[in-house]
């Protein structure tokens, strides 16, 4: 599949669609009232940051950074940045954990307070 | 060209589902559209000649994501807000 | 030398895979191994600091791909100072900790050991945010640190610290996306990750992109460190957590925050007005913390107010800059540690049976408990700076600092606001000795010898360092003369480069 | 009106990603000379032996970052357990579950082996094809988690879970300390490395990348149990 001759569109799509996620999800963590929808919210942000940095490791025309007999004896192959794929990995399993950790909260809160709504829980002020 | 126009749709759809997770009063909705994100995601991370990525995403941001809202859901209340309110079996509007 | 840096990571995770493990074979094992792994880190660390004092920085290659390829560990009197202050301190709370009873009393074992493998990890990632030379390595340990320390807030279960432990996991997690951002943008423009190789290419980056991650890691970082407007988190979860886990807050924690801050500013890149910025961020932080401390009716809130005070007297410190400013950043650093943590420990022993944990059931609590509340007092005075004890110095370096630097108005205000530490302090020790309790037939919770123990080599370090303070001086001068040296830090890290390729 | 601030908070935030964004221009050799991707893919290849450049920076260059990873998620376990614990006679009153039906049983049922062996398949070639411990291990609980939610009753040895979970962390450690013990760095490779695009390949890689497997399925498993186990508190 080439694309190299629509980069200028894929820059907006690509850039777009993820600041497009973080705000969208930066929206509901900070405005909504639920819990459980401010979880959903972190991790949609955590899923734009994630696509953010992957496009900037994208090399227009480049393959995927697998030497595999297909591609080991070719001359002048471009590969794609493996770099930010690796901290990708990471930082999707990080998020996973946190959002665990987040949502076992969640369920410790309504057993003592029978509500996952901010505004009801306030032993300690917001 | 069909290869753009399909990123395109992606891209729609992603944002589209995102403005439907956080919109949509009923969390298990909300939850679906998220891993429809996630599905979509990995698609274009397939795109973006990323594959071991593209990988953990579908493993780990559809499938383990997803249950652990789903349990999370199950073992607190299904809809956002106090519109709502269960009766038995039902629910119903306040 | 007697070990490399590496094992200050590789040590602890081996112990904390084997828990688990050793927890089937004999009980007891599970909270004597962190004392043990401590212990030896202690013993290593500070042979290493003898080294490096002597013979400069150990930086140590991991994988054996040098920097900037690999990631790589660096010893220098500065990050093992602190690294050094922050194992003593994680030995001193597991001491606390060992018998501690809100821990320890359920019939089946599960708590403890998430207990001992939480703090230990905590003390450990700590270390490893101050040892690391990799930016991104940087972040994993922050969220190492940000894991355990959700899991430690949210321990006791009949209390709010769920409430606490989500504040904090919220606030914590739009930290790690600006600082992913912030690392993103470093990558896309430098194409490096090592913190050396960053700032000897600093002078590439444009402007524009300077500001921009210095702003995203400022936001960042500020939320462990406990900078103006983002510490809302840190009141509730130092007062929600189990007592030894909020001296490990306000003794370690807080010190890889402010380290992180000060590392990048310092050794990676700044622009004009990053210092004025600090200075600026710490004096609003402190004065507003103060206010907020003044007004607390429980102790646990008060003390950690005043703990986020003295952070933001930290970081005006360090905004001073020169040799002298980071001098008494450090001293401040170290004094924190050490008497906010003993404020901690023997304060949660006071309010330990009182329901409410307001402070006015403190009333004539030294005659009940004389030598905790000693202990109490002790580290009161010697935190609000008064002359023979180890606060006096730190604050005189602080205000000689600010003086040379011909900042009046600095001076001034600190003074200001220690008269409000002042008041409350003493306002507090008066509760405990000169007021009437309301109620007679008080139940008393009789510390254990362990914590009596660790309260007392505290209680000792505070007297030692307040009459002989050379002790501790040279060592921090060192340290200080490393953190301000850029340029051997890039050459040391990248020599190793060219040694082994 | 808290919307509002929020609003243009967020329109701030846009608008200053956007600029900077902007400018960092998408699908272009940025780098020139000696940079780490070349350095990477270069070495990957000749040093390594390991066909895949990912699996290698996530193993081997950047070792050290995988091994805190694979830490947070075993104290991502150890916290959810303990946010989630309670004593014990207060755990097991729970409403009981419905099984799912015969045909979704038999359907796991039939499912779960294969699933099994596709994890394994993925993490033991992590270093030739895309994949990995983190992506196997995560397939494995995928399995566990079929016959968890197919029968209510299915029960899963926490004993075996922790066992298998701490060997495997210790087997990435002491593989990382194997390096040291002989004169090499933490995580470098003693191993012979083997031809490329063999499967003993790579020397060290392969090994650590099975042990994150087995560690990364037990802690996903364990967790999805905790987690599906905390149901009493259920309106009744």
């Amino acid at each position: 599949m080439d694309l190299t001759q629509y980069n200028d569109i894929l820059t907006i799509i690509f850039y777009g669609t993820s600041i497009g996620l973080i705000l969208i999800g930066l929206y509901a963590a900070l405005v909504k009232r639920s819990l459980i929808k401010i979880m959903i919210g972190l991790s949609i942000v955590d899923s734009g940051v994630n696509l953010l940095l992957l496009s900037i490791g994208y090399l227009a025309g480049g393959t995927a950074p697998i030497f595999s007999p297909a591609v080991i004896d070719k001359q002048n192959v471009i590969m794609v940045d493996p770099v930010p794929q690796a901290l990708v990995l990471t930082a999707i399993v990080i998020g996973f954990a946190v959002t665990g950790v987040g949502l076992a909260l969640i369920i410790r809160l309504y057993r003592h307070h029978k509500t996952v709504n901010i505004d009801e829980i306030k032993n300690l002020k917001w | 060209m069909i290869l753009l126009i399909a990123i395109i749709i992606m891209a729609i759809i992603l944002l589209a589902a995102a403005i439907y997770a956080i919109i949509q009063k009923d969390l298990l909705y909300a939850v679906i559209a998220t891993s429809v994100i996630s599905l979509i995601l990995s698609i274009m991370y397939y795109v973006l000649q990323a594959p071991d990525v593209a990988l953990t995403e579908a493993a780990i941001g559809v499938a383990l994501t997803t249950i652990v809202f789903i349990i999370t859901i199950r073992n607190t209340e299904r809809y956002e807000g106090k519109k709502y309110i269960k009766v038995g079996k039902k629910i119903i509007k306040k | 030398m007697v070990g490399t840096p590496v094992q200050f990571i590789a040590i602890p995770l081996l112990a904390a895979f084997l828990i688990p493990l050793l927890g089937k074979i004999w009980k007891e094992l599970v909270r004597i191994t962190p004392g043990v792994v401590l212990a030896y880190l202690l013993y290593l660390a500070v042979n290493l600091m003898s080294y490096t004092l002597e013979h400069g920085r150990i930086v140590e290659v991991i994988a054996g791909w040098a920097p900037p390829w690999g990631i790589d560990l660096v010893f220098s009197p500065f990050s093992g100072f602190l690294a050094t202050l922050m194992i003593f301190m994680g030995f001193i709370v597991w001491a606390y900790s060992y018998r501690f009873k809100a821990i320890g009393d359920y019939e089946d074992y599960e708590p403890t050991i998430k207990y001992n493998l939480l703090l230990m990890m905590l003390i450990t990632a700590s270390v490893g945010v101050v040892l690391t030379g990799d930016i991104f390595n940087l972040f994993v340990f922050i969220e190492i640190l940000g894991i355990t320390s959700y899991g430690l807030t949210a321990f006791y279960r009949h209390r709010d610290g769920a409430e606490a432990s989500f504040k904090y996991l919220f606030i914590g997690s739009l930290s790690s996306m600006f600082l992913l951002l912030a690392i993103m943008i470093l990558y896309s423009q430098l194409g490096t990750l090592n913190m050396a190789d960053i700032a000897s290419k600093a002078d590439q980056l444009k402007p524009v992109y300077k500001i921009s991650i210095l702003i995203l890691f400022l936001v960042a970082m500020g939320i462990e460190a406990e900078m103006f407007p983002l510490n809302g988190w840190a009141p509730d979860a130092y007062s929600q957590a189990p007592a030894p886990v909020g001296a490990a807050f306000a003794g370690i924690v807080v010190k890889a925050g402010i380290y992180t801050i000060i590392r990048l500013i310092y050794t990676l890149f700044d622009v004009g007005g990053t210092y004025e910025y600090l200075i600026t961020m710490g004096l609003i932080t402190m004065i507003i913390a103060e206010f907020a401390a003044i007004s607390q009716d429980r102790l646990k809130r008060m003390l950690a107010y005043s703990s986020i005070g003295q952070m933001g007297l930290v970081l005006t410190a360090f905004g001073i800059g020169k040799e002298a400013g980071v001098f008494a950043a450090l001293f401040l650093m170290f004094n924190h540690a050490i008497i906010k943590s003993l404020l901690f420990l023997s304060g949660s022993y006071m309010v330990y049976n009182s329901k409410t944990k307001y402070l006015k059931e403190l009333n004539g609590i030294g005659k009940q408990m004389p030598f905790t509340a000693l202990l109490f007092s002790l580290a009161a005075f010697a935190i609000v700076g008064f002359p023979p004890f180890a606060g006096f110095w730190s604050k005189l370096a602080v205000l000689t600092a600010a003086a040379d630097s011909g900042m009046i108005l600095i001076v001034a205000l600190i003074l200001s606001v220690s008269l409000i530490e002042v008041v409350y302090y003493l306002r507090v020790v008066n509760r405990i000795y000169f007021l009437k309790p309301e109620t007679s037939d008080r139940e008393i919770q009789k510390p254990t010898t362990q914590a009596v123990l660790s309260m007392a080599v505290l209680g000792i370090i505070i007297l030692v360092v307040g009459f002989y303070p050379d002790i501790i001086t040279g060592v921090l001068h060192k340290a200080a003369s490393t953190l301000l040296d850029k340029s051997s830090y890039i050459k040391d890290v990248l020599a190793i480069g060219q040694t082994i390729n | 009106m808290k919307k509002v601030i929020i609003l243009t908070l967020l329109a701030i935030v846009g608008y200053y990603l956007i600029d900077v964004f902007a400018q960092i221009p998408f699908g272009v050799n940025r780098y020139e000379g000696q940079n780490v991707r070349d350095f990477y893919l270069e070495k990957s290849k000749d040093d390594l032996h390991v066909s895949n450049a990912v699996t290698s920076i996530v193993v081997n260059f950047r070792g050290f970052d995988t091994l805190g990873e694979v830490t947070v998620l075993f104290l991502a376990v150890t916290a959810l357990g303990s946010i989630l614990y309670r004593r014990r006679e207060d755990a097991h009153k729970g409403v009981v579950f419905f099984s799912a039906s015969k045909i979704v049983r038999s359907g796991a049922h039939l499912l779960f082996a294969p699933i099994l062996l596709l994890g394994a398949y993925v993490f033991i070639h992590g270093h030739l094809s895309p994949g990995g411990g983190f992506q196997g291990g995560t397939i494995i609980a995928t399995g566990f988690l079929l016959m968890l939610l197919a029968y209510h009753d299915y029960r899963v040895s926490h004993e075996i879970l922790s066992v298998v979970e701490s060997l495997a962390g210790l087997t990435f450690v002491f593989a990382g300390l194997g390096g040291l013990l002989l004169g090499k760095a933490f995580l470098e490779n003693f191993l012979p490395i083997g031809t490329i695009n063999f499967l003993f390949s790579g020397g060290i890689i392969p090994i650590i990348y099975i042990a994150v497997g087995f560690k990364v399925g037990a802690e996903l498993t364990g967790l999805l149990y905790t987690m599906l186990n905390e149901k009493e508190y259920k309106k009744s």
